[in-house]
């Protein structure tokens, strides 16, 4: 059991939907484009979305939002699928992605309850006043592979490098840039070993709202969700 | 070639007539050194008798305690009831080896009521769908009578077990009628002729004979399915939280096939050993039955692995449970001795001809796989019974493992006494009924000739339409 | 009964052979036809290798759409071929004889066709996939991961593959002998390499009927194997909660030997209208294997009913969704009324009248229609289990195919015809000896005026 | 080798081959010089000869030990050399390793007895010495194969047993 063990705690009661991690996740990532068409075609590539589901009946109805991102299942159902290892778990918790390996059998894919798994069907491409703002610490993935969350390792690598150079590392070069786009701060990063960590905080703190995506698959994710508080209930209290 | 034709034609009547003498006789004739024998087993069933008592009198509240009798009802159900199979499948097959020993087969059907009797039990131990577990009779969403799988399989296996003694009876109604006529005792005459339903032979008795036992063992075979299919999933699946394996009860039925043609192999070696039919059952049996009985274990492992891999890949916490229930848990011992002696013996011994096409090598391993097949219905029915008062057995989710229980000694009484009753059930069902089918063998007599092909004899088998 | 037309060795020869020694007229433009229409699929492909998989209607959550459903069916088909001979093999049942060989090729090049429609195309990356089944980037010391069933596919597949091909080369040896001694020159020096300087002892011939028997044994087991592995890339997923049974194996190779068989039926009954060999294939051949589709049809029709009722004695939401889907809402609830309809309901009533058993045009119909069900039934396991993976309802898609996946599926189709036929041109399709000694070991036994068809055995 | 000759004689008749078979062997030509071909499979003695002896079934058992040695080799060895924890499986899981091994053991059966069947009937042959197209065409050939200097002999002895054509060959 290594010390670090990556995860995240979104609380759905702070999130209120307006994609501003889905626009940082894909200037940070080298995400291609979503054209029209592309979305039409139902290949959309998005690392982190906003799932909205509608709750009750006219007039009173609901919207609901919950982010969803790659969960870093400690079971990961992806993994063992494929037949060439380019997707497996690190010793810091991650479920890591090895580009160069892939072959896109797409197994991986199909065998992820949370579709969080993405199949670049077309050579990506920008326009090339763009070209310039493509991320140099992340790669751009060729066509024919697949990609996915990364918990934007390349931060992590950054970070744990704790550069001699002086130059200051502080949490918010550790985080995510969906965690650091959040405006309420529904998304904390952290490591989850460590109880001094934020998110363990914030965790422990939310202990009775917590619960994990499709936890009967057993699939162990390392992204906890907090309920949303119901007005009137009796967690409205020890949300805040 | 024409030559060999004429002579068969002159010596075809004589060959009937003292086969048919033979066989009558082999049938009269007394043996009665077996007296002991029978004293012995009738003890036994007594001693099983009593400890049915016994376990009753205890009481249906508790039903871990009811674990191993459910087991061995299973176990009878696919071992003594799966039997006849042996003679309907090759029958419908056109195979020739089976015809000496179809009735040791179809002698099996009617021990089926033994069966019932100690099924009776198990309706008051099994809880009623009120308790909101998952059901082939979706309770809930179809609004059913909440003892549905206590009265359909009740239906069913009545069903079977009718089905099995008309299969009997029908397929014996000529050699019926042959003990008429050679029976002195008038008494006898009277029974034989009432049991032989007017037979005199004519070819329009022989063809619905023919039609009647083929459409009766289609019936059999589905119904031993359904009862299988339902005693699987019923008195066992559904106890178990969870365990969602569409596959069991394939793999119960195939067992039972397996099971079944065990059982008859050990049958034929003692007739063959103890019942003076050396001559009629010989290596062509030994040897088919051996191969089918091999094929039929390739077939569970095969059924076995697939539910275990599924299981193991998908690795959903209930499906660690059942995995960790039923086989590497508190019944690792049952399980390991069942896949040994399924699978793993019958592997390492049966694919040597010197082996498969002897009179013991078949007849040892069957032993085996009767103890085996045992095992293997005990691992599954045993836990499933001390779930039924697991505290949380609304949910979807094992927590807790149970501790492994032992038989009590009602228990054993029950399983020995059973065995032996069936035993002894057997034996009285030889002496009221031929144990090789006369008119089968007349039959065979037909179609099987040896005959000289230039320099060597080959043998001619006749496949009529 | 029976009709028994008793030939000689030598109108056997001069029969059986036609195939190759008079090729009849329409063979050059059928063969050409079909290597026209595989061309064409081979040039989707290089479109698509050029393009990406992009020109496919695969999209997000169908990641796998008509290439792993055609990868299945002919697969399914693989398995007839050996099932038939090697069950009637060791049954010894005398109708096998004609067939046996066409069963065998025809096993070989579904296989062929079935590596064609999926695993080295439908990859992102083609041109890497081939490394699968070797060590992959040995040199960088990176292995491949056997704990992935695309792993066992390929090790299953290429030993039946390796297996079959060998089985009908060793059963073809007389038959190459056959053909040495009919030929002259360059052409016989290369049938009388093929045929191993075959003579004719008793040895020989005793080790080619123990073979047959023998690689029979050994090839069953692998067989169900490999079905069975085709079935768990499916079953052992839990993504797709409708795929998630333990059923699968069992239910995929009776689905197997249900479409294969009826695929070698058809392919005698076509070997009989192209070919004239009406002396050798008869209706009683016909109607023997009508008997055997009625009870694999019913058995597998009871599998298919056993998954339904598990699938919803599970009551969870996505499988009822799946299920839903299926028989509810267009256009799946059509494709699965003609599946259901093609597959049982039709063919095997069919199969209960004589007539039907024993009509060439009937039986070519019934098979026929079987395969178009089946193939369906893979369509239908496969893309709903996609479009309704788990309870996130966001994420639920459809898929619809494009030009090019349709065009590669015809190919695959292109590519087995095409096998056969270039087959029928060198070989013959039925085995020669087989049906010689089938002659030789014919006998009747007289009862009174009934005459009893016999055979020898020792 | 080359300094054996052969002769074959054709014949139509089973029984006129099974005379000729007894007077072959009766004047002094052991089994080891004289076989019998035909274009069809006949029942085993069906001319008085003993039936043939073979080792084959002992070829798929040695083959199915190696394919599984060479199974259990690849997959565990592959699974130790490149440890990668993959979806919480234990580094070395057994069940994949039986259904690759399972594999590698029929593989290994199948290759090995197909190889035991071309080896146990002497195939190839590389020259076929004295041999007739009409064999496959249902004449029963018997050839003799022996020292040059019985060849006369043995053709009389074919020519007299009722063989319709006598011809030689080299071995």
């Amino acid at each position: 059991m290594s010390e670090t063990k990556w995860g995240m705690v979104i609380d759905l009661d702070k999130c209120t939907g307006c994609q501003s991690c889905v626009v940082a996740c894909q200037a940070e990532n080298n995400i291609p484009i979503n054209t029209e068409d592309i979305f039409n075609q139902r290949r959309a590539i998005e690392w982190i979305r906003i799932e909205r589901y509608w709750e009750g009946e006219f007039p009173n109805v609901k919207a609901r939002y919950i982010p969803v991102l790659c969960q870093h299942c400690d079971e990961a159902p992806c993994e063992p699928v494929c037949p060439v290892l380019a997707t497996y778990h690190n010793d810091q918790g991650l479920n890591v992605q090895v580009y160069n390996r892939c072959i896109g059998t797409r197994f991986c894919a199909n065998n992820c309850p949370y579709t969080v798994r993405f199949f670049n069907f077309w050579e990506p491409e920008w326009p090339d006043s763009l070209k310039n703002q493509l991320n140099p610490d992340v790669t751009v993935r060729s066509r024919g592979i697949m990609e996915k969350c990364t918990f934007c390792i390349q931060r992590i690598r950054r970070f744990s490098r704790n550069p001699e150079s002086g130059e200051k590392v502080t949490e918010r070069d550790l985080n995510p840039a969906c965690t650091n786009a959040c405006a309420t701060d529904a998304l904390v990063f952290g490591n989850l070993n460590d109880p001094k960590s934020k998110v363990s905080k914030v965790r422990s703190k939310g202990e009775n709202r917590s619960y994990k995506m499709l936890e009967d698959l057993g699939t162990e994710p390392n992204v906890i969700y907090l309920k949303k508080v119901e007005k009137g209930t009796k967690q409205e209290n020890n949300a805040h | 070639m024409p030559t060999s034709h004429d002579s068969h034609q002159q010596t075809q009547f004589s060959k009937q007539a003292d086969l048919t003498e033979k066989l009558v006789e082999l049938h009269v004739s007394k043996y009665n050194k077996n007296r002991i024998f029978l004293i012995l087993l009738s003890a036994l069933s007594l001693m099983g008798l009593i400890g049915l008592i016994v376990k009753i009198s205890t009481g249906f509240n508790n039903p871990s305690d009811w674990g191993y009798y459910v087991t061995f009802v299973a176990y009878l159900l696919t071992t003594v009831q799966a039997a006849p199979m042996v003679a309907i499948a090759p029958f419908i097959a056109k195979g020739h080896w089976n015809r000496p020993i179809s009735k040791i087969a179809q002698l099996f059907a009617p021990l089926g009521l033994i069966n019932l009797i100690l099924f009776i039990p198990v309706l008051f131990v099994l809880p009623s769908l009120s308790d909101g577990r998952r059901t082939l009779w979706f309770f809930e969403s179809l609004k059913m009578n909440s003892h549905m799988p206590h009265i359909m399989t009740s239906i069913s296996f009545i069903c079977l077990v009718l089905l099995g003694i008309a299969l009997l009876w029908i397929s014996t109604v000529p050699d019926f009628a042959i003990l008429r006529e050679n029976s002195k005792n008038p008494y006898h005459k009277k029974v034989f002729s009432i049991l032989s339903n007017r037979w005199i032979g004519t070819s329009k008795q022989w063809f619905t004979q023919k039609h009647r036992i083929g459409i009766l063992g289609a019936f059999y075979f589905m119904t031993l399915v359904i009862v299988n299919f339902q005693i699987s999933s019923d008195f066992a699946m559904s106890l178990i939280p969870g365990w969602i394996d569409a596959l069991y009860p394939i793999t119960h039925t195939a067992n039972s096939f397996q099971a079944g043609v065990a059982t008859v192999i050990l049958a034929m070696f003692a007739l063959r050993t103890w019942g003076g039919c050396k001559e009629f059952i010989g290596f062509d049996q030994f040897w088919a039955l051996g191969k089918l009985m091999f094929a039929l274990s390739l077939m569970w492992i095969w059924f076995f692995f697939s539910s275990f891999i599924v299981f193991w890949y998908g690795a959903k916490p209930t499906e660690k449970a059942i995995i960790e229930l039923s086989m590497t848990g508190p019944y690792f011992i049952a399980f390991l001795g069942s896949a040994f002696l399924l699978f793993i013996l019958p592997l390492l011994t049966m694919p040597f001809n010197k082996i498969r096409r002897s009179i013991l090598g078949p007849t040892v391993i069957a032993f085996f796989i009767l103890i085996g097949s045992f095992l293997d219905k005990l691992r599954i029915y045993v836990p499933a019974y001390q779930l039924t008062e697991h505290p949380n057995k609304h949910n979807i989710y094992l927590s807790d493992i149970p501790k492994a229980i032992l038989p009590d000694v009602p228990d054993v009484m029950i399983i020995v006494g059973g065995i032996s009753a069936i035993i002894l059930a057997f034996t009285v069902l030889t002496k009221l009924i031929p144990v090789i089918s006369i008119w089968q063998q007349k039959e065979l007599s037909l179609y099987k000739i040896h005959k000289k092909f230039h320099r060597t004899e080959v043998l001619v088998l006749g496949k009529p339409e | 009964m029976q009709e028994h037309h008793h030939r000689t060795d030598k109108q056997i020869n001069k029969e059986l052979l036609s195939s190759i020694f008079a090729t009849p007229k329409w063979w050059p433009i059928a063969t050409l036809f079909c290597l026209i229409v595989y061309l064409i699929g081979m040039t989707a492909f290089g479109y698509m290798l050029n393009k990406g998989i992009g020109v496919t209607g695969l999209n997000r959550p169908v990641f796998w759409g008509f290439y792993m459903v055609n990868f299945v069916f002919w697969i399914g088909i693989s398995h007839a071929g050996i099932m038939i001979s090697a069950i009637l093999r060791l049954t010894q049942a005398e109708w096998r004889r004609p067939i046996t060989r066409s069963a065998e090729v025809l096993t070989v090049f579904a296989l062929i066709a079935a590596l064609q429609a999926a695993p080295l195309v439908h990859v992102g990356r083609p041109w890497r996939a081939d490394l699968w089944v070797f060590p992959y980037d040995f040199s960088r010391g990176i292995w491949i991961n056997i704990k992935s069933p695309f792993i066992w596919d390929p090790s299953a597949v290429m030993t039946y593959l390796t297996a079959s091909s060998l089985f009908v080369f060793v059963c073809l040896i007389p038959d190459l002998a056959v053909i040495r001694d009919r030929t002259k020159g360059i052409v016989s020096k290369i049938y009388g390499f093929l045929a191993l300087g075959w003579r004719g002892t008793p040895v020989q011939w005793k080790l080619q009927i123990v073979a047959g028997i023998l690689l029979s044994a050994l090839v069953l087991p692998v067989f169900v194997s490999v079905h069975s592995i085709v079935s768990w890339d499916f079953a052992a997923q839990i993504g797709p909660e409708a795929w998630h049974s333990t059923i699968f194996a069992p239910y995929f190779i009776i689905g197997a030997i249900h479409s294969g068989v009826s695929a070698v039926a058809t392919v005698m009954v076509v070997m009989v209208w192209l070919f004239k060999w009406d002396k050798y294939i008869t209706p009683d051949h016909l109607d023997a294997i009508g008997r055997l589709l009625i009870i694999v049809a019913t058995a597998w029709f009871f599998f298919f009913f056993l998954e339904w009722v598990y699938a919803l004695y599970t009551l969870e939401s996505p499988e009822l969704a799946m299920r839903e889907l299926q028989v509810f809402e267009m256009p799946w609830r059509a494709l699965f009324i003609v599946f259901v309809i093609t597959a049982y309901l039709f063919p095997v009533p069919m199969w209960l009248f004589k007539k039907v058993r024993r009509s060439f045009l009937w039986m070519f119909i019934t098979t026929i229609s079987v395969n178009i069900g089946m193939w369906l039934e893979r369509f239908l396991i496969i893309v709903p289990g996609l479009m309704r993976k788990q309870p996130l309802m966001f994420n639920w898609g459809s898929y619809t195919p494009s030009m090019v996946e349709i065009l590669m599926v015809c190919m695959t189709f292109a590519w087995v015809f095409m096998g056969m036929l270039l087959f029928a041109r060198v070989f013959p399709l039925i085995p020669l000896f087989d049906i010689k000694e089938g002659m030789l070991v014919r006998d009747e036994i007289k009862i009174g005026r009934a005459k009893v068809p016999a055979t020898i055995r020792e | 080798m080359f300094k054996k000759r052969s002769v074959i004689g054709l014949f139509t008749d089973e029984d006129v081959v099974a005379d000729a078979l007894d007077n072959i062997s009766q004047s002094g030509f052991n089994s080891a010089e004289y076989e019998i071909l035909t274009g069809t499979p006949y029942p085993d003695g069906t001319f008085g000869d003993e039936t043939p002896k073979h080792k084959l079934y002992r070829f798929p058992i040695i083959g199915a030990m190696c394919g599984f040695i060479v199974g259990l080799l690849l997959t565990a060895g592959n699974q130790i050399a490149f440890p990668l924890i993959t979806g919480g499986k234990p580094l070395l899981s057994i069940p994949p390793m039986l259904i690759i091994m399972y594999e590698g053991t029929m593989l290994g059966a199948i290759l090995f007895t197909v190889f035991g069947i071309i080896f146990e009937s002497r195939l190839p042959r590389l020259f076929m010495g004295a041999y007739d197209t009409k064999i496959t065409e249902g004449y029963i050939g018997i050839c003799i194969t022996s020292n040059p200097e019985k060849m006369i002999a043995a053709e009389e002895l074919l020519k007299n047993n009722g063989a319709e054509e006598v011809k030689r060959g080299w071995e």
